[in-house]
């Protein structure tokens, strides 16, 4: 599906620093069940996502686990191809802006010669769909740095040729020329000749984490992708880590997309976050406004349960609930089930009921069909009277939050059969909050 | 649970590749040489190969075919210790003692032949699954499934007795019944071994998939067909002398299985010994690669080889 | 996924799997080159040659003859044994008791100790009783079926006489009627203890014979899985709940460590399987496994593709029922890895 | 004193001996390489009510501390080799009968007198007068009524930690069958008058004891409606401690199987089977590394809620600083099997005094340290293989001298209740070179 609305990046880069531009990206996994391993519904890992990455900074992607960040960060390093939207390398001057005003065209409203640009475009922009010269400029230009170190140095391959592969496929040296250009990434992540002929079961996970970083610098690369990069390792492990990476930005004017879901990490190494919740942007922005004014109530609990060494402890009470299922995630604003501010038009929905009630005694014991007209508006139908009474008492009641009670627009009850429909929302899109801070939530909290 | 770090180890600094690779190589081996067991397993195996490469050494081989049995029709049955024979002989006059010499070859050449086929077909088979995948893997496993719901030893004994008793034909049956079971373990080390990262990684580099099979997959997904391999030189040994002792070999030759089954007809006379020498070395010859087999998979299994 | 599901696949499985197992036995049928063979005597013309080839579509192209010889195998239908003289359904189900009435046996005798001595083993990793039980499963495994059947005859037959050859003494056995073929059960229920007795004296060697493989299959894999599962967190946790040892065992590892026994005891079925040929030639057991080694002497078609034809069958028959029973023991597996 | 989800400080209750007090604890592990002196002289006591925190990184032995309490540490590999661990047991208020009062500061439970010296404090007791046992010493069974009666353990997975072919009820019943035996009878109202029909195979049932061919026996009807009274009884006890930990619907929960729980509920199951007894003390062995930030949250503010309401001591392990001074009133950092530095919380984490905890602070990736700069220890934890006789920082720590390569530290008081185990603090009498802040070697 196309987006009709023009695609509003969360984060927007001028003309000149613009690196990438990831628009409206989409990851769904087929959900197979029964007998015939038929596709049952989609896990949406990603559901439509969009910001630019500036040259020579760092961009935090930051969430829980089930976030969709891993599968983001693997469809711009090239490992896994989206199934909506696109990642464009390489695009100058005002490249941009005439893609992002192609992508904005409907889809009935495109003539032929639209098309056509568009496709010309994406041939030579879009990650997945480049051959050829641009795909292996962009092959060059992404490296990418594992978090289990253990597992991303092959056992059985010498710290000579893990470091020296990429140079050997693209051949770029070969023979002692190799040896000395390997020696040399070495030093410059810490390590030394003496380490060339050992195995990486002979290495702490500090120092394999040197050896991943050397190979990603091997083709010496504009982008380079930490996914989780020192999630297994100690705090002063992690601080000699952390030190490099800056380091080398700073020598080699790399661009990171730092993945974690470590607040402190992020806040200290990235200089703009996206905060990601069931596949999209929560909220995202330069750093040190996401940190003192976070505007998204997700955003403001996932800060205020993070135990941090310079803050007097939390006093906010913690979330309740935990992560909906990406297969169903919920409507209008995704973070409304487990929201402490909801309002009445946060996307209440025929879910919410089971999701809140299914925890009281009784409630659902003799429930025997959901009828669903929308996900917003469905019967549901009891054995016997007193449970559908019942049900409708507890809507009324406060064992439902007050704006999900007032978000209900019709409740009849007919013999066993309870009928309720919630006000019809839209999906709630990132509004800007302030010079490159933007969030997905309805109030204003300015 | 213990949270010992595994820390660099203080090794000195080496100049080639070639002398890390064989000091690997020898600490794979002074750790197999640890465990008893495996050393037991070692002995068994060095002794039956010496014998079977010795063999025309230790007894005279017979003219014209030196894998038939000579026949001293002068001492038919004689017990062992008679004077030239002893171990001594079958009631048709056959030395016992030539018989396992001789019959340590022919097992020698069986083994060999039939692990080779069966690896070479098996990890192709499997290969071609486990890294394609979809319809593919599905079409190839549906096969190797049904090859593996018969029993072995039937699926084998059905087919020598169609294609006629003969040493040949054990070879054919039993590399048709054998290549199933690396199909399968390939396929299940490969779909395990392409989920870790340094496949990512060498994709990120933009390697061919071709060469990361041969570079990052193949060589991390041989460990278990190696193991296999070792185990099944003792077992095809076991599984072809069965099938020889039911009667689907060719009757005179010098082979373990045809041995036992000829002396058989002596047991309720009291001649034990034509039976039991020979089928003493099939056992030995089947533990001997067993105990070696399970030794080498407690040494190359993944869990252990990191953690030293 | 439910447990329906996962029941659901492996039956649509099943179907797939005999269809490929007779197309192979099909397939061996026509290797050995025209089927004819077994039905030709000597000084036949040419027509009548032609004429019994017409008879039993040996001149239709391929995929035909397989239809017309499945549809004979599904009626029963499954040609005339040599050795047997008398059409194989005939002959096939007494000897299908003998046959299982010994591979029962064993298979009862390995079940038990092999996971008692799994457990021992397991429960006192690198200790004495653990290195025992690994030479002893390995050796189990290396062992040829045929030599030790003949050491057991041997020693136990031809020295020291103890037990007898042979299914059963022929007078004591006419002396009952058999209504299940299953000698010792017939004796039972003749209430013939005698008979009962020499039933179960003619057993002991050979389901010794195939008892001894099977349960070294057994413990080898009951230690293995005994061993991973006390590493598990849970086990320190059941400990730290104050259970005595002996309980953590029974009730958290042992019982955990059963479910990938499970699946080897349904292989260890097919090892039986194998195994009875081996033993009934030895012990002169008049079940299947000998009626298949003399057809394969004797070149005899129709009973070697009928024995490989039931046994795989059975075969897969009691790994889907393993797999069940795996399926309902541990629920991770209904959800699958 | 740190409150977390707005609890206000509780009333420490000073007059009590330290629930457990660990003296020069050792325990080492035979590898391939040679003995690995994985905890090498660890000591520290665990006030009574007090949440202990025992902070270091991977390998520096405070697992193998904590579960030297239950003795989980398998031998073999595992020595024993030297040291104790006195714990001092508390048994039922009997002001108030275990419903909680004043005198046990509503906790329902107060230490035992010592049984050698009646209370007035002797050798045995380490002159506290209570009840006192070694856990490193005691025998099987009696280290076997302790485990998950009164000392509990809950672990880091709680997804490996709960057995996943058997029901929430099964796994929860057995603390009470193992512990509860004659309260469960009585709940059930069975032998209240001495005797039942079937009665020994009733009691073997409420002590877990059953093989599964009395099982049958006890379903057949004679005993049916007994054995149903049993169960009943144990329902209930489950579904109020899974309810204490704040589990929504535990009559549902109790017949899933743990995978089908998240990983936070799984944790809350896991803490309400260790406090199911009511222990004086509860060992969390980094309970909230596997689940995610939100979730974590939750769990530590349960855990210092149910910590305050039955005033169990807490040793609370783990690796992430930040983490500890939310939850612990009391730190002990620990390097390479010993322990360098213990405070309260406030003073180790506004005035360090051990060069490894100041550099472990300085390397947190804080808002307040700049990036790019942030303190990196260098060099790798040492190897524990017969350790020299010297302070283990060395090679490592920037302000070493010779002096500390001679000898080892021992830990002793700064101020008040602020140890630390440095040259620097407490420089060895007849010492040349001390070692001094001021003097940087690297």
């Amino acid at each position: 599906m196309t987006a009709a609305a023009p695609i509003e990046p969360a984060l927007r880069s001028n003309e000149d620093d613009l690196l990438l531009a990831v628009r409206n990206l989409q990851k769904h996994f087929p959900i197979r069940e029964g007998a015939l391993q038929k596709v049952v519904g989609h896990v949406r890992a990603v559901d439509g996502v969009s910001f630019d990455l500036r040259r020579g900074e760092t961009l935090g992607l930051v969430g829980e686990s089930g976030c969709g960040k891993t599968t983001l960060g693997r469809c711009i390093s090239g490992l896994t191809d989206p199934t909506g939207g696109g990642v464009y390398f390489g695009l100058e001057g005002d490249q941009r802006g005439r893609l992002d005003a192609l992508l904005a065209v409907p889809e009935d409203q495109h003539t032929e010669s639209t098309r056509a640009d568009l496709a010309a475009l994406e041939k030579s922009h879009r990650v997945d769909l480049m051959s050829g010269d641009p795909w292996r400029r962009y092959r060059r230009n992404c490296q990418v740095v594992f978090q289990e170190s253990f597992a991303s140095l092959n056992p059985r391959h010498l710290v000579k040729d893990i470091v020296g592969r990429p140079l050997r496929v693209h051949k770029e040296a070969s023979g002692s020329a190799l040896t000395e250009r390997v020696v040399e990434l070495l030093e410059q992540v810490g390590l030394g000749r003496q380490h060339l002929y050992r195995y990486p079961h002979q290495f702490s996970g500090g120092q394999r984490q040197r050896i991943s970083i050397a190979r990603a610098l091997a083709l010496d690369p504009e982008l380079v992708v930490l996914d989780e990069p020192t999630s297994a390792l100690d705090v002063s492990v992690q601080a000699q880590i952390l030190n490099l990476l800056h380091e080398l930005q700073q020598e080699l004017g790399l661009t990171y997309l730092f993945i974690t879901h470590d607040l402190s990490v992020v806040r200290h190494m990235a200089d703009d976050i996206v905060v990601m919740y069931v596949g999209k942007v929560a909220e995202a922005g330069r750093t040190a406004t996401i940190f003192e004014r976070p505007e998204h109530p997700y955003t403001e609990a996932l800060l205020a349960s993070s135990p941090d060494l310079d803050r007097e402890t939390s006093v906010l009470e913690p979330l309740e609930g935990s992560i909906p299922d990406p297969a169903r995630p919920p409507e209008g604003c995704r973070f409304h089930t487990r929201c402490p501010v909801a309002t009445p038009a946060c996307g209440w929905e025929i879910d919410d009921i089971v999701r809140r009630l299914e925890d009281v005694e009784g409630t659902f014991d003799t429930l025997d069909g959901v009828t669903r007209e929308s996900p917003f508006d469905a019967w549901l139908s009891f054995k016997d009277e007193a449970a559908a009474a019942n049900l409708a008492e507890a809507l009324r009641s406060d064992a439902i939050p007050a704006s999900m009670q007032s978000a209900v627009e019709e409740l009849t009850v007919d013999g066993a059969r309870v009928r309720v429909r919630f006000a019809e929302v839209a999906e709630v899109p990132l509004t800007v909050r302030g010079a490159d801070h933007a969030a997905a939530c309805l109030l204003d909290r300015t | 649970m213990v949270d010992v770090p595994a820390g660099p180890l203080p090794t000195r600094v080496a100049d080639s590749a070639l002398r890390v690779r064989a000091r690997r190589g020898g600490e794979l081996l002074l750790a197999l040489l640890k465990n008893p067991t495996t050393v037991a397993g070692l002995v068994f195996i060095v002794l039956l190969l010496g014998m079977a490469v010795f063999a025309p050494l230790i007894t005279e081989p017979n003219t014209p075919d030196a894998y038939q049995m000579p026949r001293d029709w002068g001492a038919l049955a004689v017990p062992p210790g008679s004077p030239g024979h002893p171990l001594g002989t079958t009631n048709v006059g056959g030395d016992v003692l030539y018989g396992l010499v001789w019959g340590a070859r022919t097992s020698l050449r069986l083994s060999v032949i039939v692990v080779s086929l069966t690896v070479f077909i098996g990890v192709t088979v499997g290969s071609i699954a486990g890294f394609k995948g979809g319809k593919v893997d599905e079409i190839l496993m549906r096969i190797v499934d049904v090859f593996l719901s018969i029993p072995e030893l039937i699926f084998a004994l059905a087919i020598a007795a169609v294609l006629g008793p003969s040493f040949r034909n054990i070879i054919l049956a039993l590399a048709v019944v054998f290549w199933v079971k690396y199909a399968r373990i390939m396929r299940a080390q490969i779909i395990h071994v392409k989920e870790n990262e340094y496949v990512d990684a060498a994709r990120v580099i933009g390697d061919s998939s071709w060469r990361i099979y041969f570079k990052d997959i193949l060589p991390n997904s041989i460990t278990p067909v190696v193991v296999q391999a070792t185990l099944d030189m003792g077992n095809i040994v076991l599984v072809g002398a069965t099938l020889s002792f039911i009667g689907l070999s060719e009757a005179g030759i010098a082979e373990w299985g045809v041995l036992v089954s000829e002396g058989q007809s002596g047991i309720s006379a009291g001649r034990w010994w034509a039976s039991t020498f020979p089928g003493m070395m099939v056992f030995l010859w089947a533990l001997g690669f067993n105990l070696f087999g399970d030794g080498l998979r407690d040494v190359l299994d993944p869990k252990t080889e990191t953690s030293r | 996924m439910q447990i329906r599901d996962y029941i659901l696949r492996r039956l649509m499985v099943l179907p797939v799997l005999i269809i490929g197992v007779s197309i192979i036995v099909f397939a061996l049928t026509r290797v050995g080159g025209s089927p004819i063979g077994v039905y030709l005597q000597t000084g036949m013309t040419q027509e009548e040659v032609t004429e019994l080839e017409e008879r039993f579509h040996l001149d239709d192209p391929l995929p035909v003859q397989y239809a017309y010889w499945a549809g004979g195998v599904l009626t029963g239908e499954l040609g005339w044994s040599g050795v047997a003289a008398a059409p194989v359904t005939d002959v096939f189900l007494p000897k299908l008791a003998a046959t299982m009435e010994l591979a029962v046996s064993a298979a009862l005798v390995a079940v038990v100790l092999g996971i008692a001595l799994g457990t021992f083993a397991g429960a006192r990793r690198n200790r004495l009783p653990d290195h025992i039980t690994r030479v002893f499963s390995i050796s189990g495994a290396a062992m040829p079926l045929f030599w030790f059947a003949i050491l057991l005859l041997i020693v136990f037959w031809v020295y020291l006489g103890w037990f007898p050859i042979g299914r059963s003494d022929p007078n004591i056995f006419a002396r009952i009627d058999h209504p299940t073929n299953l000698y010792t059960i017939d004796s039972l229920l003749a209430g013939d203890f005698g008979a009962f007795k020499d039933a179960i004296w003619h057993l002991i060697l050979p389901a010794a014979t195939l008892g001894y493989g099977a349960t070294a299959i057994i413990a080898r894999m009951m230690r293995s899985s005994l061993v991973e599962e006390l590493q598990e967190d849970y086990v320190d946790a059941a400990r730290a709940k104050g259970l005595p040892e002996r309980l953590v065992l029974r009730r958290h590892a042992r019982r955990n460590a059963l479910i990938p026994t499970v699946t080897v005891i349904g292989l260890s079925f097919g090892f039986l399987l194998q195994g009875s040929v081996v033993a009934e030639i030895i012990f002169r057991w008049p079940g299947l496994g000998r009626w298949m080694a003399d057809s394969v002497l004797r070149g005899d078609q129709a009973t070697i593709m009928a024995y490989v034809l039931f046994t795989s069958v059975l075969f897969l028959v009691v790994n889907l029922g393993v797999d069940v029973i795996y399926a309902y023991l541990d629920r991770r597996v209904v959800l699958g890895e | 004193m740190s409150l977390v989800g707005g609890i206000e400080p509780k009333a420490a209750p000073q007059a009590r001996a330290a629930i457990a007090s660990v003296r020069d604890l050792r325990v080492h592990f035979r590898s391939k390489v040679g003995v690995v002196h994985a905890v090498d002289g660890v000591s520290f006591d665990i006030g009574d009510g007090e949440t202990l925190g025992l902070v270091g990184e991977t390998g520096c032995g405070k697992s193998v501390t904590a579960r030297s309490f239950l003795d989980l540490v398998p031998r073999p590999p595992g020595i024993k080799a030297g040291g104790a661990i006195m714990f001092r047991p508390h048994q039922a208020c009997a002001a108030c009968d275990g419903a909680g009062c004043a005198v046990c500061f509503d906790s329902g439970r107060a230490p035992e007198s010592c049984h050698s010296c009646g209370g007035d404090g002797c050798e045995r007791c380490g002159h506290t007068g209570q009840h006192t046992v070694d856990l490193m010493s005691i025998s099987g069974s009696e280290m076997q009524s302790i485990r998950g009666n009164r000392i509990a353990m809950i672990f880091q997975d709680p997804g490996k930690a709960l057995n996943p072919a058997m029901q929430i009820r099964d796994q929860v019943a057995e603390v009470f069958f193992q512990h509860r035996t004659a309260d469960l009878l009585d709940d059930a109202g069975l032998f209240a008058d001495g005797s039942e029909p079937g009665g020994s195979l009733l009691r073997r049932k409420a002590g877990l004891r059953t093989r599964r061919a009395e099982d049958v026996i006890l379903s057949l009807p004679p005993f049916r409606s007994r054995r149903g009274r049993l169960m009943k009884a144990v329902e209930t006890r489950i579904a109020d401690a899974l309810a204490e930990t704040q589990i929504p619907n535990p009559r549902k929960v109790m017949d899933r199987y743990p995978h089908e729980l998240s990983g936070g509920m799984r944790q809350r199951v896991m803490i309400a089977q260790a406090l199911a007894c009511d222990p004086d003390l509860l060992i969390a062995d980094e309970p909230t590394t596997a689940l995610d930030v939100t979730v974590q949250a939750r769990i530590l503010q349960l855990i210092r809620e149910l910590q305050q309401r039955h005033k169990t001591s807490v040793l609370y392990i783990s690796h992430d600083l930040s983490l500890v001074r939310e939850v612990c009133d009391r730190v002990a950092v620990m390097y390479a099997g010993r322990i360098v530095e213990a405070a309260p919380t406030t003073s180790i984490f506004s005035d360090p005094h051990h060069p490894y905890t100041q550099g472990l602070l300085a390397a947190v990736p804080a808002a307040s340290h700049e990036r790019g700069r942030l303190v990196a220890i260098a060099g790798n934890v040492p190897e524990l293989i017969d350790p020299p006789d010297a302070c283990r920082f060395t090679g490592r720590c920037p302000f070493e001298t010779s002096a500390c390569l001679a000898n080892e530290p021992q830990p002793a008081a700064v101020n008040g209740a602020h140890e630390v185990a440095c040259f620097i603090h407490h420089p060895l009498p007849g010492a040349d070179d001390a070692p001094s802040f001021d003097r940087r070697v690297r």
